[in-house]
Order: structure tokens, then C-alpha cells, then sequence
């Protein structure tokens, strides 16, 4: 579990995390975070004419799991609608991270993206 | 399915011991029942394989503690059928549940001029909360009566809640004395027709019959692990809008989201209710205590003691001078309160004690019901799922000797 | 005499299993500790021979666990020299000790325009029940600020005694992050002088040092039994005046005297706080841990862990961009916190676990704490008495590889 | 234990108590009770003119240790000064009552004379 957490790719996405960054003139604008140990997310994205999801770009730090989720995130939710935002849910982070099981202590880090978005999309 | 009490009681180690050269006949599980093995086992596991704390820690013995804790809570759901694991409250015993209603929604929902009702056969864990409580707030505390038969008298209820100033009905699922299973789910109805909540107390049904919070009216009931095959600790549960919308009761670790010099954010339900280090090998405990209930079977566990009891009425009914307080056998639980003209109550104990039978003596926390039946005490038989004719029996045998030594 | 771990070890079951096919390097004792064979075995020979509900029976088995249970309380308020048994309360943990005063004697004796002081070094359990106290009463709560270098800064607490508005001052016997041993009998001393009284956080200390509550200076003390080798149950202890004048907390069975329909009379001390059945084997469970600790010798045990700090300050210095925060070697106890420039601690914790090394994450529920060091987390490493050289020389070379993995 | 507790000294006590009733012009009256197995006693005593116990009486009901035990109380006081009887203790009754070990169920019954008179005292 521990060694699936710290493989190549995770670690890659956290050393160069995809759309690092914020954007300009965005349509969510959401910072969110995990008081029990700091991770911290400012979430932008662009939702098209349809509402659905455009462009992500993320800002934050935090542990490998939050930040390679973060980075990862950015490119899965592109062409979501708010509907289909929503209704992901933690087997999807899962497997988007790879098809791990997180341990107890790991969920909320790797839903931080997520939360972000749904919360900013409720709000906007 | 019929229970097989040789086999079951083979689960329990404690029946390999006796009592003063005697074999131990325990009937007073209404106050704490045995555990078997497989409880046991279940709590020396998590000592001997996989014990950290629960909830804050990211290594592999914590994971496998805060799991196998997290699962006891979905067994525990699961036995009462709670909609939401979410609901279920891990505390330290029944008592501290009926508290933390009482002191966090009540206080929050009880103001000067409200009423409280509550019956007159609770257990003082059902009833001192309240008392007190209204007396904090101003409140007014009514009682449902009990009758000569030891049923509550329902016919006041509709004149009680007439007014609309009725913010709660507290209300036991059975009698720890009488053995009453009142008729919770009409009280349920009424009550909540004319805008009330209800609570009830489940810690003397939830190990005996099955307990299905989705259907039973109630919009809290709190429960005994010690009194179901588990150590000693309690559940409660409520529903998640009232919960949700309450204040937090005990503060400290892992009931907080954030918290600052001057304010503090709390965290989600159940965590909101569970402050500081929880009893996690109990927990898990408890969780194993419901499967084995659950593998005999609530149905059968109910049946079986309804049959006891029927037998334990009928044979009390021949020692003289010995009287049954409380309703007939198709109306109670597996528990038989009684006086005898030529006893005390301590002294009945007592000398059924040497021939290897535990019975309880006293008002069994229930100072008001005894009131009403003019006891200040009574002994008591309790019968779970390892007791059987034989221990009725013995019971009995002991119960002549008493007469014998103390008739006069 | 010098502790002799690789024995102490042997008494451990839970060391004979493997993580991740590593031996197992258990640094989370300040979380909560590990379990010897006796405490085990001591809650086990309970639930095997001498079970049934505590206080209310007459019967052999009732009296044995009676006398089981009251036998530990003894044991306990020894190990803490208590004048007084009496002045030994049995709770779920210490979060409920401190919330007991924080509501009993508080809400009694904290008004509009008292002051509370605690420190800015408080866990939340002895910081989150006395700011929801002041919120509640309209009271000011002041804190005793933390240096950089992680101790008390004491030159405050005159100037905010000096008005004679401040009712209690709360304080740690031992910071759980950074291990700071405060000066808390000159705290006390000065606390009393302006009229105020004291509350202590023995969460950390009882366990890891001789703790005498006659000398100390505290009013009311807490601590955890699970910290101490015992089960998952709390101890508060107060002096017998305070406690009596105080009104209960909870209400239910066993702290009362009489119940009537209208109003209830209270049971005597330690009962009157005592509501509902107890963890019974749990306490039995946490004597055993007293008698285990009191074999080793707690001025042993406190010597041991100061020279496991020492070293494991000294090797931790020798890890890249590593941090420890709090004072040195000679003034605290056995926790070590710290952070790494190249690694969130959570990951430290993930990645040390695959080595076999348990150490915690987080805040270790001490916000306010780490905020003065202006960092969300830390990883914390804490030492027992079943740890040794070896044991932080896997930690170090476990951080090594936390570096080798992280840093770029 | 049980046993003890039924031999035939105390049973006799029990069915025949000494001294049950109430004294005229008593200098003692006192009533006192336990409330969790609702044991009463009423005890009335004439004390000499230096304060010692003269004479004691009671009248209740309860179970054969409280009413065995204040049987024998009212002859194993007489004679004793206030301070003689505030010194005694579960000790002197137990030795009293035969010399048993009461269980803790037990010890309150057993004392219930003694508090009564305790308590009398001190209000005389
Ligand atoms: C200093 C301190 N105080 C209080 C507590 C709370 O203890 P418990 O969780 O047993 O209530 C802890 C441990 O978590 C602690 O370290
Ligand atoms: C009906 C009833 N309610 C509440 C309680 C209190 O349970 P606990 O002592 O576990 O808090 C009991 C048992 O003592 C009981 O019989």
C-alpha cells in the first residue's frame, strides 16, 4: 500500500504537478482544506457554454497524495458536466490514482481536489 | 430455530467455574450479561495484533485499529438497522447517551414552561436526566402512570399532549423490573403528532428481540453494550437531522475540524459526539458481541425467552408466600421482579447465592416504579440466551430453602 | 536500575508480529501505548471467572467483581498518592475528566467577567471544554503564550492574576508535541496566591513519570489509562472538598442515593460522578497497569525515556533538512516532533510505516500549538518503556529514505 | 459467607430481636434508613448523666443482617461515651455480628444501627 502511494508516477505528478497555476477569469474560483494536517487547494476552472468543465488549474501544498491527486484531477474532470462532478465519488479518485486502496488516514487528502470542485461549482 | 443453551453456554467460559462448590446459575443478565469467547477473543486480538489508535494515525497498526474499529460501528448499525452508519454514537455506556440528549438537545429545545414526559417504570438513567434538566430549564415533568398490573396507563397521554407544549416523550422499550414491553410505537405516534421528539431506551430490548430504529418511532434510543454480550460500553442513536443540528457535548480530540485561540469548528457526525480516545478494543468488542447475536438469531433469542419466562411464572407462582410484580408472560420480557412476605430481598439473594444462583436484590434503579407497588426493594431473575429450565429450577429449589430458613 | 527493554519487550504481545515483513518499531506511545500480557490477561480472568454488574449485588461473582473493581480504584489513587480514594474517579478518558470540571465546577463557579487561563501548549482536550466554558459564561479566556523555543512564557501570568478575576488556570504536566515539562507547582503557587485553582493535564505525565498529586499544586488532575499500558479509560482526580461541593455530571444509576418523582439526592464520592455500569474489567484491566508500571519503577521509566530522547534528539539532528521543535533534552519528556523541508509529514509517517516505524502525523490535536510555530503539522515520534537505541536508529534510517524518495 | 450469615445466632436475633420498641422521654430519636434495599430503623436511646448510653431501643424492618445487627447493637452500646461510639467502626461489627467478612453488598446493612446512632448523637 504504502509502496503503491510512492511509485513513479505519483511521485511525478507531485514533483511536476499538471495546470499548476491559476486562471485568469475563471468561472470557479475555490480555495479548500484539510484542517487535520494543512493541505491546502486554491481550485480555478472554466465551464463551457454546456457548463461543463473546460479548464482546471490548481494551486497548493500538501502531501504526495493530495498534491499528485490535484495534479491528476485537473486533466480527468475536463469535459464533466456539474451533474457528473458531483457524482464522483472516492473509487473514482482511487482509480484514478491507479487503482490503490487508500488507507483510512489518506482518503480526505486524495478527495481534496475533488471537494474543491463540487464546493466551488455549488457555490458559482 | 429453537436455541441450543448447552451449545451456547460452551461459548461462555465463566459457566466452567462454580459458585460455593455449586454450578453457576446466572440470572441476572438484565444487569450485565457473560461474554463469550468469541468477544473476548475479538478484544485480546486487537491488544495482541493490530492496536493503536484510531482516526490520527497514518501507519498500518493504526489503519487496522481505526478499520476494524469503523466496522464494529457498521455491525452496530446494521444490528439496529440504522439507516446511516453515521448515526451511531460509541459512548460509555446507556446512561451517557440519555445524558447527552438530554444536556445537549435539551437544553438546546427545553425552555421555561415545556414539558417533559416521561413514564413512571424508567430506569433512573431515563428519568434523573429529565428531572433534572427540567429543573434547569423551568420545565415541567409529567409522568405516564404505571398501573396495578405494572402496563402503563396510556389514557392521560392525549391530555398531556394536548397543549403543544410537550418537547419530549422518554420512554423505556421494556422494563428492567416489571419486564413491560409498553407500546412504544402509539407512544411514538402521539407524541410526534403533537410535535415531540422521542427517546427511547433501548438497553433492555436491543439485546433481546430485534430493534429496528427505521420502523420503532423513536428519534434517539440509547443501548448497553455490557448487557449484550459486550463490554461495558453504549450506543447511542439518533437521527441524523436532529444530530446534525445539535451542540457537541464533550469536547476535546477528534470532535473538532479546526480549532483557533477564540473559536473552534466541529467535525462531522459521528466523530461531533466521540471527544478523546475512544474504548477501541471494546468497540470492536461490541461489533463481535452483535454478530454472535445475530448468528443465534433475534427471533430466536426473543422466543426462547418468552418460553423462560412463562416457565419462570409459572413455577415462581408454587413458592409460598411469594409474589410477582408486573404482567402476564405474553406481555414481558425475560425478566421477573418478585417479593416474598417471609424474606427481604437482600436476604433472598443472599441465600439463593449459596446454592449458586445470582439474582439481583434492590430497587434495580428504579426507585419511583417501586413506589408505585409500595416496595422499597424486590429480587429479581433475568434470563438470557445460556438460561434454561434447569436454572429456573435451581432458582426454585433455592427459593424453598429461603422459606425454610426465614418462615417462621 | 536501568530498564531492561529486550525483557519488557517479552511482555508485549503485540511485538511478535511483523509490519511489512519488518520488525515492528512502535513510536506512538504518546498517541496511546501497547498492552502487556498482565493487563490483558487481568481483563480476561474477569470476563472468564469473576463477571457480573459492580455495586448493586450480592452474590458471590457480583461481590468479586465489586471488590476487583474497588481494589483498582486503590491501586490508582497509589499510584498517584491520592490522600483519599474516594478522590479517584473512573471515566471514559481524560477528555471526560477535564470536561467534568469544565461543566461541573465551572458553570458553578466561572461568571460573567472571570477570567480562564490556560496555555497556548494545551491539547484540545484542556483547551476546546474552557473556551466553550467562557463562551457559555461570558468569561475571558487568556493564554499563557509559547516561546519559540517551545516553553511557557511566565512572565504574563502576573500581570493577568494580578485583578483577582481568574478563577482557574489550566495547564499541562507535559506538552504532547513538544514535550515541554512546564514549572506547573510554581504555576500553581501563583495560581493559588490569587485565589484561582488549578487544573493539570496528566495526560502525558502520569505515565511516564512519578506523579504525586499531594505535592503537585493541582486541584483536579486527569489522565488517560490507555497512555499508561491500560485499556481505553480515563482517570480524574480532585480534591475531596471541591468534589463534594460540586453538583454531578452525569445522572443515572449508581451516583444517586434516593430518586423520587420530584427531585433526587446524590450518592457519596467517587460515585456521585460515577453514573451507569463501568468499564469493570477495563478498570481491573488499568490496576494491572498501575502494578506493571510501579514493578518497573517510574523513576526508572523516567529516566529511560530521558536518555532515549537525548539520543534520538542528537541522531535526528544528523537527517537533511530536518527539524525538531521544542526545547532540549534536559527539559522535556519523551516526544520528539519535528518536520522536513523535503516531506509533508504525512508522508513521513507513510513512508517510515513501510520500514516497520509507527510515528504520527498531524496536529496531534494541538492547533493553537503548532500555529505558534506557524506550521499546520509535524511528524512526532514518543518513547515507552518498550522502546530502545535500536528502535531510533530504524527512524533515522527510515527518514533517510524519506529523503532519498522526496527530495529533488 | 452466606452461610455465616443465617447460622442460628443471627437468625434468632432476627426473629426474636432484643430490645425492639420505642422509649419513652428518650434522650436519641433518630430515624435513618437505606434508601437502596430500603432497611429503616428507629432508634431511640436514654444516655446517662455523663453522656454515656443507658439504654437503647429499636423498631423496623429490613433484612436479617441490618435487624440481627441493630438486635445486638442495643446491648453491645451500653455504657459508651459519644466518643466511644463515634469511634466504632465496620470492624466492631463485624467482630460483633460473630466475626464475618460482609461482602460490600452487605457492610451498609450491617452498619445501619450505627449510623442511626451516630447521627442521633450528634443531633442530641
Ligand atoms: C496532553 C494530552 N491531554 C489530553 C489527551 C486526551 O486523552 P484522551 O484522548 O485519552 O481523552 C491527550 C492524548 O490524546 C494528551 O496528549
Ligand atoms: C432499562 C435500563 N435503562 C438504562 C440502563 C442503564 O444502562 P448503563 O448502566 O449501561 O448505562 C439500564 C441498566 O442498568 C436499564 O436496565
Amino acid at each position: 500500500m504504502t509502496s503503491d502511494l510512492y511509485r513513479e508516477q505519483l511521485l511525478d505528478h507531485y514533483h511536476n504537478p499538471n495546470n499548476y497555476g491559476v486562471l485568469e477569469g475563471a468561472d470557479v474560483d475555490v480555495e479548500w482544506d484539510n484542517p487535520t494536517c494543512g493541505d491546502k487547494i486554491h481550485l480555478t476552472a472554466k465551464l463551457d457554454a454546456e457548463g461543463r468543465v473546460a479548464e482546471v488549474m490548481f494551486e497548493g501544498h500538501g502531501c504526495v497524495v493530495s498534491m499528485a491527486s490535484s495534479s491528476m484531477f485537473t486533466e480527468r474532470v475536463i469535459g464533466k458536466t456539474p451533474e457528473e462532478v458531483a457524482a464522483m465519488s472516492l473509487d473514482d479518485i482511487q482509480e484514478m490514482l491507479g487503482g490503490i486502496r487508500l488507507s483510512m488516514g489518506r482518503v480526505r487528502c486524495a478527495l481534496l481536489p475533488l471537494n474543491a470542485l463540487k464546493r466551488g461549482m455549488d457555490a458559482s | 430455530m429453537a436455541l441450543d443453551v448447552q451449545a451456547i453456554r460452551q461459548d461462555f467460559p465463566i459457566f466452567q467455574r462454580e459458585v460455593h462448590g455449586k454450578r453457576l446459575v446466572f440470572l441476572d443478565s438484565a444487569a450485565s450479561s457473560q461474554k463469550p469467547q468469541a468477544v473476548i477473543d475479538a478484544m485480546t486480538r486487537i491488544y495482541t495484533h493490530s492496536y493503536a489508535n484510531v482516526h490520527r494515525g497514518l501507519y498500518t497498526l493504526a489503519d487496522e485499529a481505526t478499520t476494524a474499529y469503523e466496522d464494529a460501528r457498521g455491525k452496530l448499525a446494521r444490528f439496529i438497522n440504522a439507516a446511516d452508519t453515521a448515526e451511531v454514537i460509541l459512548l460509555r455506556n446507556a446512561t451517557e447517551g440519555l445524558n447527552l440528549v438530554a444536556y445537549s438537545w435539551g437544553e438546546q429545545n427545553v425552555g421555561a414552561g415545556d414539558r417533559i414526559i416521561i413514564t413512571e417504570m424508567e430506569h433512573h438513567a431515563n428519568l434523573v436526566p429529565w428531572q433534572q434538566l427540567a429543573q434547569r430549564q423551568g420545565a415541567e415533568l409529567a409522568y405516564i402512570p404505571v398501573t396495578e398490573a405494572g402496563e402503563l396507563d396510556l389514557d392521560v397521554l392525549p391530555g398531556l399532549l394536548a397543549d403543544g407544549r410537550t418537547k419530549v416523550v422518554a420512554c423505556s422499550l421494556m422494563s428492567n423490573v416489571v419486564g413491560t414491553l409498553p407500546p412504544v410505537t402509539r407512544v411514538a405516534e402521539m407524541a410526534h403528532a403533537a410535535g415531540a421528539i422521542v427517546v427511547m431506551d433501548g438497553a433492555q430490548a436491543v439485546p433481546h428481540q430485534p430493534v429496528d430504529v427505521q420502523t420503532l418511532g423513536a428519534d434517539f434510543m440509547a443501548f448497553s453494550g455490557h448487557k449484550m454480550c459486550g463490554p461495558g460500553i453504549g450506543v447511542l442513536w439518533g437521527r441524523r437531522e436532529l444530530l446534525e443540528a445539535m451542540p457537541p457535548f464533550l469536547y476535546g480530540g477528534d470532535m473538532i475540524r479546526t480549532v483557533k485561540k477564540t473559536y473552534a469548528q466541529w467535525n462531522d457526525l459521528p466523530h461531533k459526539f466521540e471527544a478523546g480516545t475512544p474504548p477501541i478494543a471494546e468497540v470492536v468488542g461490541l461489533g463481535a458481541a452483535a454478530d454472535y447475536l445475530s448468528a443465534l438469531g433475534m427471533d430466536a433469542i426473543h422466543a426462547h425467552e418468552r418460553e423462560m419466562t412463562a416457565y419462570a411464572l409459572e413455577r415462581l407462582a408454587e413458592v409460598d408466600g411469594l409474589h410477582v410484580i408486573g404482567p402476564g408472560a405474553d406481555r414481558r420480557g425475560g425478566v421477573a421482579a418478585f417479593w416474598m412476605e417471609a424474606a427481604h430481598p437482600h436476604d433472598i439473594a443472599s441465600i439463593v447465592d449459596a446454592e449458586g444462583v445470582c439474582i439481583r436484590a434492590g430497587h434495580h434503579c428504579a426507585q419511583p416504579l417501586h413506589e408505585c407497588f409500595n416496595l422499597p426493594a424486590t429480587a429479581r431473575a433475568s434470563f438470557y440466551i445460556y438460561n434454561d429450565e434447569a436454572d429456573v429450577d435451581a432458582l426454585i429449589a433455592a427459593l424453598h430453602k429461603v422459606n425454610r430458613l426465614l418462615q417462621r
